[in-house]
């Protein structure tokens, strides 16, 4: 059905229609109206049966869901952030039991200094946690994910995130194709555990393995995610039949077709970069995108098999390795480094920074001309950067930068001395 | 014929069995056909306490709820010693997630159980000391707090033994650890407060709290029974002595938790909706010395020149908890006990 | 596309309204996107949401950087925050306030702007009138509706109905009509006032 | 579904793992003496019997005892049971009761009217058994229930030798000794009273027996020689007795002095008092530690108003007093006269200065050896006579009925082994169930159960018995503070607390196994084990 609604609220009806059993709570920016959305349904009956539990920590949060799961029921909760990294050690054991919980990333930096609007550093911070992580590009796409990820966890015994940009797509109101219960229900099959607690049949779950068995344990997971990578296609297609939209895939590739140049990117800006994208074709420049929807697995067959044309690939991001560079550039090198095409990095949107379509279509514009750097940050100040860089040379007390900049572009007022 | 009760002498109101008693009298420990939750070929130390002490729970909770019972463990000895790859000593549903989180894990379960309509099945939650007056607090408060449906039970030996011994939340004063070194002015675990965890449950006015050691098998069994009638978050504090950890003599690990009580040092009481309600009182008054001097781990308060100083405050702790719960109250050793009737 | 920027403190309804103006065209089978310039929302705080409109699906998500229309919900606003940033001579302006652009001291500002899509409008005067509180949202998009013509007056109701279900949106919708009429009596005296 | 790899393991995986092989030393279930059984002159296996008694089966813990000592109601009111004296428990508490709940078990028996278990099949043997005392009677029911026939020879009116004429009634009321007497004579034995047999050698070849056990005991009272006037009156505290339970006491007066210092002596006194005496005196040369006579005697003497005159001798006795001499204990304890003299009004006099044996009847035996008044015998209790034996007060020896009891199991023993041409195998004791070996915490503490006593003034005019017995309730209360020293009694504690599982429980009165698969050797088993049943060896590496 079709809605205007609230990104947040899409998500929390569509999880619903998923009939999770166990949902836990904890508030923090900005995925907060997943949650209330969901515990309203809970409390009005709506969502039944379902225990909705609201926990002292992010850390309770997928520790209750990992109980809940082992019990065999269908765990499900939201998080961002400091939040996600408050539960990380959870978030690794979680995939290291094979506990299929599907968790919401409303996608947000990570402090300090203390930033609560999106970019993707808390998404790669678990990247190698062996969670599935699927990046929505819009609400819709956000919804319908929720409904593949629970299908996706449980049948490969892996957990799933589905990353959607923070106060971007949850807070915006945008034109959603609601799913309906029956077509969830038909796509989406009862839950059945690989492992469960179950009285008539005990099991320990969570034995200590030594070295002896450890690599086996961590390359079978190597291969349930492999194995995701030709489920995923398949999932989309069912998903189309049953639903009647496409949605969901390893990657979505636009206007690649004839593309000399390809810009690479996860989720939200994706949107704003075709429109850049657009523009540049009219100027005459062969350029196409190419969104990664799953980035664990990382599809490099799909990747490879889109750039088979390019000369050059630009990837967009709103991470970067510290002291290094771009994080999905790294994977997007292992999977094209016998292409021969060069790779630049657009390092973006950091801690909510807008990212506008010029400022895009003028990167893009230099890449066509071979112009960009290999390392660029969007929109950079460089003349604040440089007035701090001054200041710490020049004072050894040179005070914290965070606050020093804030002064330097009049946003608080000059301290007094 | 007029029958009066007899009180069981020669069998004790205090040993594990009693051939005079019929079946469902007599202790869970006593029955042949017992569940042994932890069974055989565990890898735990000789003479270990909390193996003792986790059969000894878990039975009587398999008794109690009829078989229906699954069990969440944080990280730990018991976790290490019952379930090192390929094999576990567990003949009971059970799941190790991490040290600080087995509150939370449980109430997952409980949440599940619930949300799968199946109220026979009950969860209990176990740690040792530090995965539970440490890095689980939070998650344990937070399942007071909403009462979850769990009954958490702790295994304090008193530091973190699984990883060498060092000092927890729950180390007593004085005590020698591989972090509290018996040497400078302040030898062993400096004296602080103390955290002390049943007090902290009571007051989150959770239905069930109660203290035990596995020194008395019929008073632990009688608490969890008691703990798995009720519903809601219960907190279940056994003491179990760790020869490796304290020094002392593997033959011995019942003999030193029966002087933790008797001594005063360990309360063992009981309490329902934040008020104590019962106490097992001292049978023989014991003075501390007697607990001390046979662990390595207080060793350095004795031999040559004995820190009589630290030793009478470690014994005036002991006579506030007497005075605190009233310890010395009639027996009730010997009017509670194990009786039948001629 | 038809791009918005509403300007206002937190508590009144800036996103709200935003909200509402997207489920407005949402209703008229357009395609909107309404969203905040987020942040930790407290009351008081100055608060810019954003609305788009277009015929076809929107894929952009950057923020309005060159609006199309302005509103500004809290005219003590106009002296602090970059208010008028991007905006271009063809835009239209609501300003709430009972005072003219002069009285304001902005029509020198305003000189090079269509006067006919330029209005100030005392929305909080109306909102205290019809709902008895000083929530000017809904009130004004009754006069943004007639200002800009991107909107009827039918799509907002359905919308403010939507959002505010029962009696408290049929206030809002009397309000909101209130400003409409109000607006289209303003434009018709200028059209006197150019033709004379 | 196949379960996740290592992740999740099956119930039962870790008996894979045999934990055995840690052990350095392992626990070994042992059986120890208790200190009760290896107190009693009689032999019984006192810690069985209350273990049978316990859960209330009185038949089974009566046969138990029976299976060493036919007269458990005449013991239970009698023995100066050593057992209790030497009972773990007494340091623990107080003893237990045993000689109380030997009493119960015995009169329990006698009002249901169970019988002895029947004789042994016929063995052809004839065995000669002189005097029906306690050695007597206790030879005679073992010969036969090993299938010899007995002839029981007593000079006597009525069999019981002492037991009837050296032991008031008031201490053993006759109707329980002839009950337990008369189960004896049921199982066929041909009795011959008022015969007294003079030539033992004779006797034996003339009727054809195969062997002989001589139980005369010791009925003459001492003598000394006092000076003593026509009138005054001097009589012997055996014959007396004796009198007295021929119901035909000699007049005595009312003050009656009797000198000596064993329990006779107190028999005596305690009999004159009932006999009417106002004043019973006891003239006793030493001091009261030195005393022979059992303690609680003397206390329940002392409560009925019998006086003791310490330290004194009589020297002589002048018609109706007494000139007593004051005596003091020289270093090595022994009484020395002081040449002080004092005088005590009495009527008669009553010696009870010890018995001696009548040994006429070995006269023409001249390979019986004889020592001090008494008959020298092997441990079979086998004279220097072949297939002669002899026991009880004859022989050197505690003069008890107890030990006269245990002499004549152990001489139809030896008899037995005698007439089959076999050796006494004597069964192998146990090391002793020590106190330290006990961990007393199990037991609840509990007070013996007092056996009421009658009013002293009954007491002291009647002849009614003086102790009564326990209830039902308070005699299995006593047997339940066995502390079952030493013998594994099925508390399941060694089952409980093993940390390992590795202990098998085998089921009722099977009691329990190691399984030394698993068994770490802690050894928790063996400190708590209650009663010590428990050993630690060190494992051979």
């Amino acid at each position: 059905m079709l809605r205007q609604i609230e990104g947040s609220r899409a998500v929390a009806e569509t999880v619903a229609l998923c009939r999770p059993e166990v949902v836990c709570a904890y508030p923090i920016s900005p995925q907060t109206h997943i949650i209330e959305a969901i515990g309203a349904m809970v409390a009005s009956g709506a969502l039944a049966p379902c225990e909705f539990i609201n926990v002292e920590s992010e850390f309770a949060a997928m520790s209750v869901s990992i109980g809940a799961s082992a019990a065999g029921a269908r765990a499900y909760t939201a998080t961002a952030s400091q939040g996600l990294l408050f539960m990380i050690e959870a978030v690794y054991n979680a995939a290291g039991l094979g506990l299929p919980i599907v968790m919401t990333l409303a996608n947000r930096a990570i402090g300090a200094p203390i930033n609560i609007w999106n970019d993707h550093s808390d998404a790669m911070a678990v990247r190698d946690s062996g969670w599935i992580q699927l990046f929505a590009e819009t609400n819709q796409e956000a919804a319908d994910l929720h409904v593949q990820a629970f299908r996706l966890a449980e049948e490969l015994s892996l957990p799933v995130m589905v990353c959607m940009d923070g106060f971007i797509l949850t807070h915006a109101v945008e034109r959603v194709d609601l799913p309906e219960q029956p077509q969830v229900d038909a796509y989406l099959p009862p839950y059945e555990p690989r492992q469960v607690l179950e009285p008539d049949d005990p099991v320990s779950i969570g034995a200590m393995v030594g070295p002896e068995a450890f690599e086996e344990v961590r390359y079978l997971a190597h291969l349930r995610q492999l194995d995701a990578l030709e489920r995923i296609p398949a999932m989309a297609t069912e998903f189309e039949e049953v639903f009647g939209r496409p949605s969901g895939a390893l990657v979505s590739p636009y206007r690649t077709e004839d593309a000399e140049i390809v810009v690479i990117a996860l989720g939200s800006v994706l949107g704003t970069i075709k429109d850049a994208v657009d523009a540049r074709r009219e100027a005459g420049d062969r350029v196409g995108v190419l969104g990664i929807t799953a980035f664990r697995p990382f599809p490099s067959d799909a990747v490879r098999e889109a750039l088979s044309r390019a000369r050059s690939v630009v990837v967009v991001e709103k991470a970067f390795s510290i002291g290094f560079g771009g994080v999905l550039s790294t994977d997007v090198a292992m999977a094209t480094h016998d292409t021969g095409c060069t790779l630049r990095t657009i390092v973006c949107g950091l801690g909510g920074r807008p990212i506008t379509r010029r400022s895009l279509e003028e990167a893009f514009a230099a890449a066509a001309q071979d112009e960009l750097d290999s390392l660029t940050f969007l929109d950079l100040d460089h003349e604040i950067v440089e007035r701090e860089r001054t200041r710490m040379t020049t004072t050894r007390r040179s005070g914290p930068s965070a606050e020093n900049i804030l002064r330097d572009i009049g946003t608080v007022a000059s301290r007094m001395d | 014929m007029t029958t009066q009760p007899v009180r069981f002498y020669q069998v004790g109101s205090f040993a594990v069995g009693n051939r005079l008693l019929d079946d469902d009298g007599r202790t869970v420990q006593s029955d042949p056909n017992r569940t042994n939750s932890l069974d055989s070929g565990h890898r735990a130390c000789q003479g270990c306490g909390e193996a003792l002490g986790a059969r000894y729970a878990l039975d009587a909770a398999m008794r109690a709820s009829q078989g229906r019972l699954v069990a969440v463990n944080a990280t730990g000895c018991l976790e290490v010693f019952s379930t090192p790859y390929p094999e576990t000593s567990w003949r009971i549903p059970w799941l190790h997630s991490l040290f600080g989180n087995a509150p939370a894990v449980a109430t997952g379960v409980a949440a599940a159980m619930k949300a799968k309509g199946r109220p026979d099945v009950r969860v209990v939650a176990q740690a040792g000391d530090g995965g539970t007056v440490d890095i689980g607090f939070g998650c344990l408060s937070g399942m007071f707090e909403r009462n979850d449906d769990v009954l958490f039970i702790c295994y304090d030996n008193e530091a973190y033994m699984n990883t060498g011994v060092q000092r927890s939340g729950a180390t007593p004063p004085a005590a020698r650890t591989a972090t509290t070194e018996a040497i400078g002015s302040v030898a062993g675990n400096p004296f602080g407060q103390g955290k002390d965890l049943p007090r902290i449950a009571m007051a989150h006015d959770v239905p069930y709290v109660a203290t035990a050691t596995v020194a008395d098998l019929h008073d632990l069994e009688e608490k969890v029974e008691r703990a798995m009638q009720v519903h809601g978050a219960r907190y279940l504090h056994i003491l179990v002595p760790c020869p490796l950890g304290w020094g002392s003599a593997s033959s011995d690990t019942i003999r030193v938790a029966r002087l933790a009580k008797e001594t005063g040092l360990f309360p063992v009481f009981e309490a329902v909706d934040g008020k104590v309600t019962g106490v097992s009182p001292i049978r023989h008054r014991t003075p501390v010395e007697e607990y001390l001097s046979i662990q390595g781990r207080y060793a350095h308060l004795f031999g040559e020149h004995p820190r009589t100083d630290i030793i009478s405050r470690i014994q005036a702790m002991a006579d506030r908890n007497i005075a605190t719960y009233g310890l010395l109250a009639e027996a009730l050793a010997d009017t509670d006990p194990k009786g039948v009737d001629v | 596309m038809f791009q918005v920027r509403i300007h206002g403190r937190g508590g009144q309804g800036v996103v709200a309204a935003a909200e509402i103006l997207s489920m407005a065209a949402f209703a008229e089978g357009r395609h909107a996107q309404a969203f905040p310039s987020f942040g930790s929302e407290r009351m008081g705080a100055p608060v810019v949401s954003f609305c788009r409109i277009d015929d076809r699906p929107i894929r952009t998500h950057e923020p309005v950087m060159e609006p199309d229309a302005l509103v500004v919900q809290d005219v003590t606003l106009i002296h602090q925050v970059e208010l008028f940033a991007g905006l271009s001579t063809d835009a239209y302006v609501l300003v709430n306030t009972s005072r003219s652009f002069d009285e304001l001291g902005l029509g020198e500002f305003f000189g090079g702007f269509h006067p006919d899509r330029l209005l100030t409008c005392p929305a909080t005067e109306l909102a205290l009138e019809y709902l008895g509180r000083p929530l000017p949202n809904a009130v004004l998009l009754g006069g943004f509706a007639a200002l800009t013509g991107q909107i009827t007056l039918d799509a907002i109701g359905t919308a403010v109905r939507e959002r505010f279900p029962g009696a408290v949106g049929d206030r809002n919708m009397a309000a909101a009509a209130a400003a409409f009429r109000f607006v289209t009596l303003e434009e018709e005296e200028m059209v006197h006032a150019s033709t004379d | 579904m196949e379960r996740p790899f290592a992740i999740t393991l099956d119930v039962g995986s870790s008996h894979a793992n045999r934990t055995g092989s840690w052990r350095v030393e392992r626990p070994i279930y042992v059986d120890r003496l208790p200190p009760c059984n290896d107190a009693c002159p009689a032999g019984e296996d006192i810690q069985r019997w209350l273990y049978q008694a316990e859960p209330g089966d009185y038949e089974k813990a009566w046969r138990q005892l029976v299976e060493d000592n036919p007269f458990p109601a005449v013991m239970g009111r009698i023995c100066y049971h050593p057992c209790e004296t030497s009972c773990n428990r007494a340091q623990l508490d107080e003893a237990v009761g045993i000689n109380a709940v030997e009493r119960f078990l015995g009169d329990h028996a006698i009002e249901r009217g169970w019988s002895l278990p029947a004789a042994g099949p016929d063995s052809g043997k004839r065995v000669l058994v002189v005097g029906a005392g306690p050695a007597g009677l206790s030879a005679t029911y073992h010969l036969k229930r090993l299938g010899h026939s007995v002839s029981l020879v007593d000079s006597a009116p009525k069999l019981g030798g002492m037991m009837r004429y050296g032991i008031p009634a008031y201490r053993l009321p006759r109707a329980v000794l002839d009950a337990e007497i008369a189960r004896i004579v049921a199982l066929g034995v041909d009795v011959v009273l008022d015969r007294t047999v003079e030539d033992i050698r004779r006797e034996r070849d003339e009727g054809g027996f195969d062997a002989v056990f001589l139980a005369v005991g010791a009925q003459l009272g001492r003598r000394v020689d006092i000076p003593a006037g026509d009138s005054s009156r001097i009589l012997d505290a055996v014959s007396l007795l004796h009198q007295v339970a021929d119901d035909d006491p000699p007049m005595l007066g009312r003050r009656v002095v009797v000198y000596g210092g064993g329990d006779t002596a107190l028999d005596a006194a305690r009999t004159a008092r009932r006999l009417g005496a106002t004043d019973a005196v006891i003239v006793y040369r030493r001091n009261r530690e030195r005393m022979p006579a059992h303690g609680d005697e003397l206390e329940e003497a002392l409560d009925e108003g019998i006086t003791v005159r310490w330290l004194s001798t009589v020297n002589r006795f002048e018609h109706d007093r007494l000139v007593l001499e004051k005596m003091r204990l020289d270093d090595e304890g022994f009484p020395q006269p002081t040449g002080e003299f004092e005088e005590l009004g009495a009527d008669s006099l009553v010696l009870a200065l010890g018995q001696d044996t009548d040994l006429s009847l070995i006269d023409e035996a001249p390979n019986v050896a004889v020592d001090d008044g008494v008959v020298e015998v092997l441990p079979t209790m086998m004279t220097g006579e072949s297939g002669v034996f002899a026991g009880g007060d004859a022989v050197p020896s505690p003069r008890t009925a107890t030990v006269a009891i245990g002499h004549g199991k152990r001489a139809a023993r030896g008899i037995s082994a005698f007439l089959s041409g076999e050796e006494l195998v004597v069964p192998v004791r146990h090391e002793l169930a020590s106190f330290d070996r006990i961990n007393t915490w199990y037991y609840s503490d509990a007070p013996r159960t007092e056996r009421p006593e009658l009013e002293r003034v009954r007491r002291q005019s009647t002849f009614d018995e003086v102790v009564e017995g326990l209830t039902e309730e308070n005699a299995l209360f006593e047997a339940r503070r066995c502390l079952s020293c030493g013998n594994c009694f099925e508390c399941d504690n060694c089952f409980g607390v093993c940390p390992d599982n590795a202990v098998i429980k085998l089921g009722p009165s099977q009691r329990y196994e190691f399984d030394y698969d698993f068994c770490k050797g802690c050894g928790i088993c063996v400190t708590e084990c209650p009663c010590g049943a428990i050993d630690m060896i060190p494992e051979q590496i």
